[in-house]
């Protein structure tokens, strides 16, 4: 999708704001903070890049991120469209109302307590890896519609593995919506930018990325 | 549901801020969530998680050598060794600047960025531009951020697809001889733990 | 850019409309006479290509032709910006106002007789070409940032030489805005789908595209 | 600038139909173009140039066996032979549809499309459904438009991104024989010149 954009061209300068707020707006950090504490499996990844291209590129960060939200709460059964659609009616209605306030010590103890800890994705310690450090791979030509954690400028590209990070589970969904099952070796390989990006390369560059085994075969 | 906002402002009711209270607002009701848990969060990442942890991290790194050694052989360790960790910080790897090398971060498919140590991205980090660019043309980029590498420096650019989590060392600049680790904290931006600006010397700037 | 489409997932079904007029609004028809009756060097297609990507996919059709033709007859010198936006806010502030007829039977059948030829690429009858019907080629990765007809999907790739068409102009920019001088044999090259898809690829099938012979080398 | 429209209706107007008056207002004013010139190329493409003209060269084709080598050969000199020609349409190559092979057209950077033998594209095939898909998924984007293909039937997909535009000569449906070339040039559709259908049998509609 058009969220996998690494070397696309014509996105113009990078613009710069100084002095940046944390959040721009009240509501962009309720809807930061509504998520961290309201986990869903799968996160809000997929549906971000569901999204409608036009919609994607139109919708701000946290935009979509609202979007994304409110899809997997009602997916997941915590509100239904239709009382999500009437509430929202009601604050339309109701210029400066705000939400209830409820207030849980209880809750905001143990939500800290979650959040201070690390979340390690789930995997094993250790197990068996196909590649070594200095080995020469070549990142496999994979298509999925779905989820993927490989970038297409990667694809069909030779690289070298510089080191093994671990064993992590996997995040790409085939078909669509269902995450593979699987926990492989992670490796950091490394690209040169001639090999990515040929005669238009920046001289002495290069790109490091994460890559599952099962993206990789040797070359 | 109840509670005029009675700051006496109008407020212009945008939709993703009608949404965003909607969604809140049955959350609460239905006791999944209660407001103060909210409050909390957001003032975590306003206050506590951000830059000035990374800063905290770098600053131990440019004088204990034994830290910097760990730092970089196992970045999440030794950063919870000075309390940061917690979401998107699940395995930090620590990448560091060199004269000979400079390694900056990107996230092209999403906006994945280290959480504990740097807080949350900034918009630029975010942008379709930044996300688009780093990889292909990284020296243009840091050029546009007024850092001009000669040829000579090898440029790394990590993409951040997985839970990992990079995080750059600075060079420490030059002019900071004998500065304590507070310090030298003060001197530490953002930018250059993102891997996008150089730490200027602050005799530079005298 | 992301009008670089080919193989990008997240764009939906196909949607058909039954009995579709050939435009759908009159300003539609203007505006694509309007341009086939004014031609301009370059044609439309770098300026729609620089578009805001966002914009892009936000604008349709003959939206984006408006947009180009506008920014190529500004440059060219035939009307100002600053006439232009006046004579929008005429027509804004004066509903129902129509641009003033003017008839002129000599142009039409100028543009009639102009339009009824054939339009040939300036190319040369024949030449010197490096590759014959069944050499095995590999695309060249080569990424400008300007307009080019190498899109991105088939960068890199093996082929095999279908058949010469001619010698035809080099079309890319190369900085953007500079069209490369030169013209050079184009090929039909075709590619196998699971050489362009991988595993993805769906069974017995293949892409035929035209590769200018800078584009190859042999494989 | 004269000329108030009154045929009574209130015009909604949208940016790009003020934009498009802008401009054409200023060029006649000018004298670039003049209004007739406009109308005239307006009715040409809405009345003249369309699917009826690619129909008549396949149904030439069908029931010519030489004019179908030539065209096969050379799409453009053939379909000139037939008064078809002008823009977009410099070098046309057709291709030919069989019980093993089918031929579908794309243009994935743009829109390109053989005018002078199908007119303008309709909206699906400008849409980035179609240009993205097409290449990819071929034989899914095919079903969307009720085209099942055997696995053993080649699907080859053209993209047109040269100067080069393509036409697809679709096979003959049976129970067509006997037939006029004026009889025939009915059934065949804009579709299946694309190469997005094929052309159903008169007699299974019976």
């Amino acid at each position: 999708g058009v969220h996998d954009m690494g070397g696309m061209h014509g996105f113009g300068p990078v613009l710069r704001e100084e002095n940046e707020p944390v959040f721009h707006e009240p509501w962009e950090g309720r809807v930061f903070a509504l998520n961290l504490t309201t986990p869903l499996s799968g996160g809000l990844r997929p549906a971000i890049e569901a999204m409608r291209p036009a919609d994607y590129l139109n919708s701000s960060y946290y935009e979509k991120w609202l979007h994304a939200k409110t899809v997997g709460l009602i997916a997941a059964g915590y509100v239904t469209e239709a009382e999500l659609e009437a509430r929202v009616q009601e604050f339309r209605d109701n210029p400066g109302l705000e939400p209830e306030r409820v207030e849980n010590p209880v809750l905001v103890a143990e939500q800290r307590e979650r959040l201070a800890g690390i979340f390690p994705p789930a995997r094993n310690p250790e197990g068996d890896s196909s590649f070594r450090p200095g080995d020469a791979v070549r990142v496999r030509n994979i298509n999925l519609a779905g989820h993927t954690r490989l970038p297409r400028y990667i694809r069909g590209h030779l690289g070298t593995v510089d080191r093994l990070y671990g064993w992590h589970e996997l995040q790409d969904q085939d078909p669509p919506g269902v995450t593979k099952e699987g926990i492989e070796p992670v490796y950091s390989v490394r690209f040169e930018g001639a090999e990515l990006w040929g005669e238009q390369a920046e001289p002495n560059s290069c790109v490091y990325i994460d890559m599952w085994e099962s993206y990789l075969e040797s070359a | 549901m109840s509670g005029h906002h009675d700051d006496g402002h109008t407020h212009e009711q945008n939709e993703a801020e009608l949404r965003t209270k909607a969604l809140e607002s049955l959350l609460v009701e239905k006791g999944i969530i209660s407001t103060d848990v909210i409050d909390d969060v957001v003032r975590a990442y306003e206050q506590d998680i951000g830059p000035m942890n990374g800063a905290k991290v770098v600053a131990r790194a440019w004088t204990d050598p034994a830290y910097r050694e760990r730092l970089l052989k196992d970045g999440t360790t030794a950063i919870a060794e000075l309390g940061f960790q917690g979401a998107q910080g699940a395995e930090i790897v620590v990448l560091e600047n060199t004269p000979d090398t400079h390694n900056m971060v990107v996230c092209t498919l999403c906006s994945c960025y280290p959480w504990p140590v740097l807080g949350l991205p900034p918009a630029w980090y975010k942008s379709e531009a930044y996300r688009s660019r780093a990889v292909i043309e990284p020296r243009a980029v840091l050029s546009e951020f007024g850092l001009e590498l000669e040829e000579a420096v090898e440029v790394r650019v990590w993409d951040s697809n997985s839970d990992v989590r990079y995080m750059v060392l600075p060079e420490r600049p030059e002019g900071t001889e004998g500065m304590s680790e507070d310090e030298l904290a003060e001197f530490v931006t953002r930018d250059a733990m993102i891997g996008v600006a150089k730490i200027a010397s602050p005799a530079a700037t005298v």
